[in-house]
């Protein structure tokens, strides 16, 4: 597979929204231990109207209409850290993808990086600040490395950096966010935005996976 | 749970529909969903507005500041949780009048990101947008870490100076550097004696046991910096006037305004015993006091507690601070 | 116990002190006590003198009153205590300036006894005093009992009115008369969620059990007429507002004023939930809303409850409603 | 005994206000039941002012001035319902009393009328309301009744009386005053303020008696 267009995203994004539906109280868990324990119901819930948005509005002619309706939805409807974080990456990948009606394989790591840009310069987190930056970063590395690979190749490899990523955020102590506030306690717990990012790519996994079934 | 409601979902709601129709002289909504609301006569022309918001759940914090003299628009969020961008922007637009905007906020991390974000469309709009970010809670950072302490009542000095300031005429620019200045010399602490029920939850959103109080804990709860058994009322002003006069540090405090919030079930004789002996510390001092203002402010639901302000001021403070103003909540009238 | 206070014998004392070194340029002592309190520019000339007084741990009540646009003086007893006949009379000399002085408080035995008193030693002095006694709680006696009714929040409106109508000129006979004629037509109900403490007794003065609310309940925790389990906003709203409107019999009830009373500890959300659905109400039954009042207007210290007033008004009412007034608690500006 | 002069009265005052502080905590139970039972609390601290005020007071020249101390001090220091009536009363009675340096049988029996007319017209209760005027009002009768008699024995049949009628507010149903709210559960409780009314004459009999002993 070499490129994808508006109505694979369409469905990938109907996957995801499948996804932190389902895993919607292991996240409100996560967030219970770190934060106010509200982002499985925020992911859930914004991820839903994003995927009626995309389903119901008929002008999405280019991925610049796509992402910019995916991130002005999201932060409406779900205007908490995450839902804030993401729309700002979606909108900010809108914008170099205008016109854009497939994507290739480096457009989708431009895709990437941008939300990936977009979410850093709104939330200001470093690296290694146990947020949703420590998935999703390595996720856009590996995307960046295989960039002469297939699309499957390219989403497993990023699927598997954003689970390790997710995972290392367990030793991590929390800097940003509500769960800095538990200063060293933060330790040992796994971030529930991080988690958010892991599950994100698991969407494109399944739906990657499907296709190539077929 | 004892709380005046229907479906805890609708609390917000509700209440956004009450307040409309109590003062529709005052407030008008631009959104069908009440969450962006802004003076009945906005916008008002010649004049930079001002706009702010932030959670619902602390009235008359953040749109009971909306009024001739005080803020020109508020968006408004769900009980403790910041509004959206769209919102801000809706707020953002209905306000301004060709003059620019001037974001006044609290410094929590969802409303940060927000603002910004609305800033950011609003620019794309061709509405200049400048921000200032309320700071006053000097309990909840080192003063080392001053950029990340959290808003609380002392935003109260920020709008209805920026408010006059505005209405005198200064241009954006200069109305953020002034109210950047006055953000400077804006410093709060606060003491909490019982905790407040979100609606939607139902029970206590967190403790503190019986005969204790917690020194500098947030108006969301946020942990404070002093547990301990209950003080009198003279013990907690000298202690609390104690450490905000050391947060000025070597700055020359010779004339304040001092602004005695209570938090939401503190009786108004309480907050008035604790302003007595505050005003008694600074008189003791030398400090003099050029307005007092003492009430409930920026409150959470229903916690019991209060927090004290200080504004260090100068003469073109003191003189903008005898301002008019009038909102649904406080009204300062020059009768 | 969880107060800001210090002795508890000291508690209304520091109250009054704080009070008065928060608002020089409105309050003046007029007794080393401070237990009589008036206009810092009193005794207003040219104009008949409004006196109120009563127990302290209302606040606003009674003394908040206090300003331009409402009451000239008021004497303050200790906490839910009235206050000594020499205090009012104290109080009534401050304020008078030969045309007369109207007292309006409200009907509890001690102050109705003390007041008589005070008014038979102002006599005496050569000042002439006329009382009107505010009875606006419908639950506290039925109709057939009205003169024996307590007075709560609804004596606000007695204020408002008879000080604007004293501005205007009005005589002491003239002044009695339409004071009366207000006094009818404000009807008050309400209902508590918790007790309040005593500072100086330092446990509740009652209990109301958990997920229970009592209706008619008094300022001072005097027994309601209905004990039941919580109802919602809106069926609170529907309950009370039904009483008062069956309180007003063949009365013609077209235009009203409403005021939403916390008692204390309630959040200002939850009265502007409880004000959205009186309004609905009122609207569903073709009565026009001519001006709210949400807010603390009489409190019981902490007591969580609200009450409802209404005021039937004609358009004389209307339009001194609409004048302003300037408390250090409210104010009503014509910004 | 066919008279008595400022002097006894100074002495009688002070022994009622021994009295009411040796019954604070009575007073206060009885209050408690129907009222808000701080009754002796008041009664104490009022009487002990008074009784201060008329030692340290110079110009006690009659009757008059006399009672016009003890009415001014008892509002002033003790404005509950119970000291504004006694206040009322001893106002009252020092108008009638102007010029008199001593007091006869007859000014007695106008004393205690006037007394009575104060506290009633002061608070507007009947006889049977379950208040103080139910043991003061037949002690008043009774002094008329034996107004040819000694003062000793006016003092005591006044002071039975008072007793009697103390006793019979038990059976009776409150109508004014905080007791009034408790309606029909008023009855089987003895009254606070008719309690108080037997105290003073309480009073002057034990001054009487220490008197007539000597
Ligand atoms: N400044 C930030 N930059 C990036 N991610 C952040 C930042 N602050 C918090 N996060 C992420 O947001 C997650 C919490 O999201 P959410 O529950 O929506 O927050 P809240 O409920 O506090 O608004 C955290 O687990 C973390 O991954
Ligand atoms: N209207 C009245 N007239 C005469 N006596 C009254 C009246 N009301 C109450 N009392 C008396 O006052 C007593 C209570 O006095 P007190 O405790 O001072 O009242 P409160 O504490 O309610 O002000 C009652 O026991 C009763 O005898
Ligand atoms: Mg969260
Ligand atoms: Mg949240
Ligand atoms: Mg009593
Ligand atoms: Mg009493």
């Amino acid at each position: 597979m070499n490129s994808l267009n508006i109505d694979d995203f369409k469905n990938i994004f109907s996957e995801i929204s499948t996804l932190m539906n389902d895993n919607k109280n292991y996240l409100c868990e996560l967030d219970g231990v770190l934060g106010d324990g509200d982002i499985g119901v925020t992911m859930a819930s914004g991820f839903s109207f994003v995927k009626k948005e995309l389903q119901e509005k008929q002008s999405l002619g280019d991925f610049g209409q796509f992402f910019r309706t995916c991130g002005s939805v999201m932060s409406e409807k779900a205007p908490s850290t995450m839902g804030t974080l993401l729309g700002s990456g979606f909108i900010k990948a809108s914008k170099s993808l205008k016109g854009k009606e497939s994507l290739d394989q480096s457009d989708l790591v431009e895709l990437f990086n941008q939300i990936n840009d977009g979410i850093q310069s709104r939330g200001k987190a470093e690296i290694g600040d146990k947020t949703i930056l420590d998935a999703l970063t390595p996720a856009v590395k590996a995307l960046e490395k295989e960039k002469n690979a297939s699309i499957e190749t390219m989403i497993l490899e990023a699927y598997k950096a954003a689970e390790v990523g997710m995972k290392q955020t367990i030793e991590m102590q929390s800097n940003k966010g509500r769960g800095a506030r538990y200063q060293e306690n933060s330790k040992g717990k796994q971030d529930p935005g991080a988690t958010v990012a892991k599950l994100i790519f698991e969407g494109f996994r399944i739906y990657i996976n499907q296709h190539k079934a077929i | 749970m004892k709380k005046f409601m229907n479906e805890p979902e609708n609390f917000i709601n509700e209440t956004l529909e009450g307040l409309l129709s109590a003062h529709p002289n005052k407030l008008r909504s631009v959104r069908e969903d009440n969450k962006a609301l802004v003076r009945a006569d906005a916008p008002v022309e010649n004049k930079v507005a001002i706009v702010t918001g932030g959670g619902a759940g602390h009235l008359p914090l953040f749109l009971g500041y909306i009024g001739k003299g005080m803020v020109d628009g508020a968006s408004v969020g769900e009980v403790f949780t910041a509004s959206s961008a769209q919102q801000m922007l809706d707020t953002t637009k209905a306000v301004e009048s060709g003059k620019g905007v001037l974001y006044i906020y609290g410094n929590y991390s969802g409303d940060v990101m927000n603002f910004d974000m609305a800033a950011e469309m609003a620019e794309e709009d061709g509405i200049r947008v400048e921000t200032v970010i309320g700071k006053d809670d000097i309990a909840s950072m080192p003063i080392e870490q001053k950029e990340d302490r959290r808003g609380v009542a002392g935003i109260f000095y920020l709008y209805k100076l920026a408010a006059a300031k505005a209405e005198q005429g200064a241009n954006l620019e200069e109305l953020k550097e002034f109210t950047e200045k006055v953000n400077n010399q804006v410093k709060t602490i606060g003491v909490a004696l019982s905790p407040c029920v979100l609606p939607n939850v139902g029970k206590p959103a967190f403790t503190i046991e019986e005969d204790s109080m917690e020194i500098g804990m947030g108006i969301h709860g946020e942990p404070g910096i002093e547990k301990g058994s209950l003080q009198t009322a003279d013990e907690i002003a000298s202690n609390l006037i104690e450490k905000i006069l050391q947060d000025y540090g070597n700055e020359k405090v010779e004339n304040v305004s001092v602004l005695i919030n209570g938090l939401g079930s503190t009786p108004l004789e309480e907050l008035y015993i604790v302003y007595r002996k505050v005003s008694l510390i600074l008189k003791d001092k030398g400090i003099d006091i050029c307005k007092a203002y003492v009430g409930q402010y920026a409150t959470s639901l229903e916690m019991t507690g209060l927090s004290i302000s200080l504004l260090n001021t100068n003469e073109e403070i003191r003189s903008l601070l005898e301002l008019p103003f009038s909102t649904p909540f406080h009204e300062q009238s020059s009768l």
